[in-house]
């Protein structure tokens, strides 16, 4: 499946937002790298899944009518065998249909746990007057506290994206804290590229957020990918 | 087609030049004339004979040579049709003044003016605009005050009562402007095609900009081709409504953190445009754009007769980021001599209270030859020992055979206005505050760190 | 002893009045002469019989009458005897305008002046200082300018050049002054004293105050005294050298060492002081609270002729947290009937570029009447039909019924220049653009939740 | 022993820098709470130190030679049992030998190990124009990428301390952040208090830095506290 059918898919069945794994499918064709994951439908599938990508994995509800997964017991994280996977997608089922009974359940996305790292964000939203626009921050309190972000209109050139990164006011985290190595910034720029091509690409995805994604010294790696598209490209502002 | 023409007219036609003076069209007619274009001017209107002593005619289609520039200040229902006739009269610009088009609702309208333009291969400015004006050339085509003090710095503003108000302020203020131009509605010409035409006019040194707000999907255009004006001119840009007051909550993370200013920020930034915070500030930076050459390195020295100020100058060059040079001691050695001994030849350079002209003269002269120094600030204190029209008259002597940027900071009363006007007038950017100064120096350095970027990134 | 009688004297004597017009001693004088000091003035100068036609001394003690105040200007060596004479002669003030005390290392000097003062239970101003003025008693003991626009802003500075030079500036910025005081080395009579003193001088409406750094081990005792001063009186501050580089030109400059500016900071907070990042801002704000009663409450509206001023006026007001009122529909349609139907009853309330004076007058009864509204910010563009000076008259007018707080941003040229001298002469503080309107505001709304805050901590 | 007499000591001795048990005492006696602490000459009655707080525990070296106590390994986390601390405390003295011969071994500090929590930073030091100030900020990359911090001239009321808490840029963290619990800033801003009070009655001491200190929705605690004594008042600018 190419972008644009996943994108197409979804607009044809009414969502707005792409599902987990579809949104994982197009980060990968453009190249961004994810952690690595599969769909199922069921938990015997999941375990399958799960035995392929190696253990340990996250297991995450998949439901275009669930919006934070984590509020109704829609994610578990740290399994560490296939046994685990499959009773762990039992307690899911069980703790949707309690909590939000009417959701439907398309199935379960199986992802690699991935070790800890620096958590860093990438976005991206439309505007009315410039068109697609790239966020870069840090993660979490960086965020959503100290709103620590920097933009970028797209296209962004690979030497814009390396910018970015200084430019935030906590660069100084990307250059290895304390004891921590250096994170790898070419792979977080090649990111950020990456997503405005994509931006550019696809006229109906209106926002992007890519959050968190981790970060190490080699590579980093998209956790959670939240795509919205419509067919009247919406705007900020 | 170039703009050429637009702002080097031959003729200019009035189309609805009136023969009552609290008229809009009459006060363009008589800007025109009392400002001294030089080239032909003819009135149109129907009823009237003559006007200012003009003959007028009664339709451009009459007049018997060649119209460049018609400025439309007739009722929006009669534009349609003057229009037309200026198409058939091979018009080439078409200034429109009136209101009541898009801005009134009238899309329609504004649609087929300027279908009727490109039908004739006309362009248009406007509608909606106090109109424009061009030093170099003595047009006057606005209804603002009549006197327009000519120098480098060309205008763009979005705002018309605002644009009116600061063409007074400006001529106050001792800014010399090249272009001044109403944009108004923008349906044909734009910021871009008209700061593109600036970038390559020989007569403005820098551009500035009162900026509400670009059209929707017009911002990419925007910074592609403001890239490309900033390498050969400076562009200074305020940008009005910012704050979130009005603005749309949005629903994804990215885009509420998007919001407010944030993104044209980004913009700007990308297209190498310098964002001021005040009206005070984009002009504060471009009289020191249009009245010297860009710095060749950021190593600067302040020299003062109050260590008050310089106190106040070494604060603000810190918090721009303006690199203050550690003079070496033969350099010290030098600047000892034109000082009494409790002066301090450290940086800031403070000649005391009893400081001279002579031994700023001096100073100035020992800075200009040291290699240690790219950027001299001057800043003076008023004292009983040195008039500051003397020592602006010996800094605008001794600056013409210098070729370091020199920016002044004058603090005082009316006798420090008169100087500071003075250097203004002569070469020097000259302010009433030493914050002002060492800001405008930094405003310089940043342009240069943009220009660089962009051209190591093409 | 209170300061009463400094600010308060009923004779001056001027030791080291000398007769030559070009020396310090003669030109104090001078201005006390010039300036209408009414109580008396007695020279003294063993050398001369007579100086600007009064009677010279030979000392101090040869005066028959008594001496309030002895403004000194002898050379450092032959101060300590002039005090002891001062000391025996029964004066209350020394004022010590000579130089060559501990700030050149002369510590042992300023000792024994101090000490002399004690013994005879006189008060030292200084020394190296440029004197004192208070214009409530036209009082000008200064070698700065002769001429001092009275009003409610008093002026501490431990700067003497840049407190001279901005003698001349707050005349030409028509900013009326009440005490003016040169601090010196502060031997004895210091800020926090002084400042005190003012706190409960009824002609002083505000106090500002030009630091560079305030002595070893005095800051406790001055945010303590200073919240006592700020429940009185607003107190703004000015503080130099607070980069890392700024603060060793300040260090060599007074002699006095500085603080980190993030300590300084944290005091003048606690304190309840207000810190300006500019001369300019600094005054700004002065004016509005030496013009204004304290706002009632936040709730602010903007009025203005031009959308563009507006825009930057909502801007600032966000900057600096000014909360914007949305007005009632009640209001917003009494609103309505003052201005054409395109103009906006919304905050900014838009009067457009056709208002003309009866217009604002008619808006600024409904906003004054309104219990939606605390405090009104009035802006003015150069417009062909409403003059600026006209419009400032009738604002003045209408402010006299009014209680609300009223601050006014009018851009333009010469003829606005002259409108904001005019409103600034009577009772309405009025600045040349919008920001600084609005800034000046804040400042006032930031004191008053300064001035609560310390009132509800004790 | 009081504060004067610990301060006095140290003088004596020509230390500049109390041991840690010294600095934790002096907190103590200006009632800021410590994380439960011992001193212990040797790695048996270490063992006893520990049984008697209750484990997990730390084991830190005392040295009046050494600065940086984890890059001489001088520092072992989450130890479980006596036993463990025996071993600690030997690997310690061994690891001090190695790579600081010369240095002192007075004794082992066992600490009782918190539970994670919210970090925060109290420091004091003495300005020449001012006396005594106090900062206050979060911990790690916020003091030191940051410098998100705020000051106070002493004596900071309680009042003025709660101030200070909302100060911060980050300050929405004390409130609770995510599914945290709003940290306890009563207990903080007493803290900030006491230690105001320390530094006004005790002039020879020139900067205090507790860091971290952890909060927890109820109560805070400090992990780590460096206390600098000169005799002459030296100063900040
Ligand atoms: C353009 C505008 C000023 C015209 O208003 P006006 O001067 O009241 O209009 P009038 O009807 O009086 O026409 C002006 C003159 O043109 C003449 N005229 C009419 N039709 C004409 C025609 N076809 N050709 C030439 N002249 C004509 C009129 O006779 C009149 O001259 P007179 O006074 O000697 O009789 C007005 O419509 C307008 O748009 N005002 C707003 C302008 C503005 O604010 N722009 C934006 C600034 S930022
Ligand atoms: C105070 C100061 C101005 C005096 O300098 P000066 O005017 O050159 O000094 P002079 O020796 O000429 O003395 C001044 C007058 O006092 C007279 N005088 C001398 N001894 C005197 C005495 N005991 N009693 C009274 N008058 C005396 C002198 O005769 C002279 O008058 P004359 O000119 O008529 O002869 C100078 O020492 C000084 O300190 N200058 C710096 C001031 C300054 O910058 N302050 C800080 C500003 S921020
Ligand atoms: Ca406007
Ligand atoms: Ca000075």
């Amino acid at each position: 499946m190419n972008a644009g059918s996943i994108i197409e898919a979804a607009l044809r069945e009414g969502r707005s937002k792409l599902l987990e794994h579809e949104a994982m499918r197009l980060m990968e064709l453009y190249g961004i790298k994810v952690a690595d994951y599969g769909f199922a439908e069921t938990g015997r599938k999941a375990r399958e899944v799960a035995d392929k990508i190696g253990y340990p994995v996250v297991v995450k509800v998949v439901s275009p009518d669930i919006s934070h997964k984590t509020d109704v017991g829609g994610v578990v994280l740290g399994l560490k065998s296939g046994e685990e996977v499959e009773r762990a997608c039992e307690a899911i089922t069980k703790n949707v249909k309690e909590r939000q009974p009417g959701a439907r359940l398309t199935g379960f996305l199986v992802q690699k746990m991935m070790p800890p790292g620096v958590e860093v964000i990438i976005g991206a939203t439309r505007d009315q007057v410039f068109g697609p626009v790239i966020m870069f921050g840090l993660g979490g309190i960086f965020v959503e506290v100290l709103k620590d972000v920097t933009f970028r209109v797209a296209p962004v050139s690979y030497q814009e994206a390396i910018e970015m990164l200084g430019e935030i006011k906590a660069s100084r985290i990307l250059e290895g804290y304390r004891s921590q190595p250096p994170v790898d910034k070419e792979a977080i720029a090649g990111m950020i590229v990456s997503l405005s091509k994509l931006m550019e690409d696809n006229p109906y995805i209106i926002s992007v957020d890519l959050n968190p994604i981790i970060a190490y010294s080699r590579g980093a790696v998209v956790v959670d990918a939240r795509v919205i598209v419509s067919r009247a490209g919406v705007v900020n502002r | 087609m170039s703009l050429r023409r637009l702002f080097n007219p031959e003729s200019i036609a009035v189309i609805g030049a009136s023969r009552h003076p609290e008229k809009i069209g009459h006060i363009i007619l008589k800007n025109l004339v009392d400002y001294g274009f030089k080239g032909k001017l003819y009135p149109v209107n129907p009823e009237a004979g003559e006007i200012l002593g003009l003959k007028a005619y009664k339709s451009v289609l009459e007049i018997e040579d060649e119209v460049d520039v018609a400025i439309i200040t007739v009722p929006a229902d009669k534009v349609l049709q003057v229009a037309e006739e200026c198409g058939r009269k091979g018009v080439k610009f078409l200034v429109v003044i009136t209101s009541g088009f898009s801005e009134a609702g009238n899309e329609e309208g504004e649609r087929r003016l300027v279908e009727i333009a490109r039908r004739y291969g006309m362009r248009v400015l406007g509608p909606n605009i106090f109109g424009y004006a061009y030093t170099p050339n003595r047009i006057n085509a606005t209804f603002g005050p009549k006197e327009i003090a000519p120098g480098g710095i060309s205008f763009l503003t979005q705002s018309g009562a605002l644009g009116i108000a600061l063409m007074g302020w400006t001529l106050m203020e001792e800014l010399g402007m090249a272009a001044l131009v109403s944009l108004g509605n923008m349906s044909d010409l734009d910021i871009v095609e008209i700061s593109k035409y600036l970038a390559d006019d020989e007569n403005t040194k820098v551009i500035t900009i009162y900026l509400e707000g670009l059209k929707p999907g017009s911002g990419k255009v925007f910074i592609e081709e403001m890239k490309k004006v900033i390498m050969k001119k400076p562009v200074i840009l305020i940008k009005a409504g910012k704050s979130a007051r009005g603005s749309v909550a949005v629903a994804s993370h990215t885009g509420s953190l998007a919001g407010s200013g944030k993104v044209y920020e980004a913009a700007f930034k990308q297209a190498g445009i310098l964002e001021a915070e005040t009206i005070e500030e984009m002009f504060d930076w471009a009289r020191a754009f249009s009245l010297l050459d860009l710095p060749r390195g950021d190593r600067t020295i302040i020299l003062t007769n109050g260590g008050g100020v310089g106190v106040l100058a070494t604060d603000a060059a810190e918090f721009h980021s303006v690199h203050l040079v550690d003079p070496s001691s033969t350099l010290k050695e030098k600047l000892k001599k034109t000082m009494p001994w409790f002066g301090s030849a450290r940086n800031p350079v403070d000649l005391t209270g009893g400081a001279v002209a002579d031994n700023y003269v001096q100073a100035l002269e020992i800075l200009e030859n040291s290699d240690e120094v790219d950027n001299i600030i001057v800043l003076y204190c008023r004292t009983a020992v040195l008039d500051p029209v003397d020592l602006a008259k010996r800094l605008i002597e001794a600056r013409k055979t210098m070729t370091k940027p020199l920016i002044a900071g004058f603090v005082g009363g009316e006798d420090v206005a008169k100087a500071i006007k003075l250097m203004n007038k002569n070469g020097i950017p000259a302010y009433p505050s030493p914050e002002r100064a060492v800001g405008s120096l930094a405003a310089m350095l940043k342009y240069k760190k943009f220009k660089e970027r962009l051209a190591s990134a093409s």
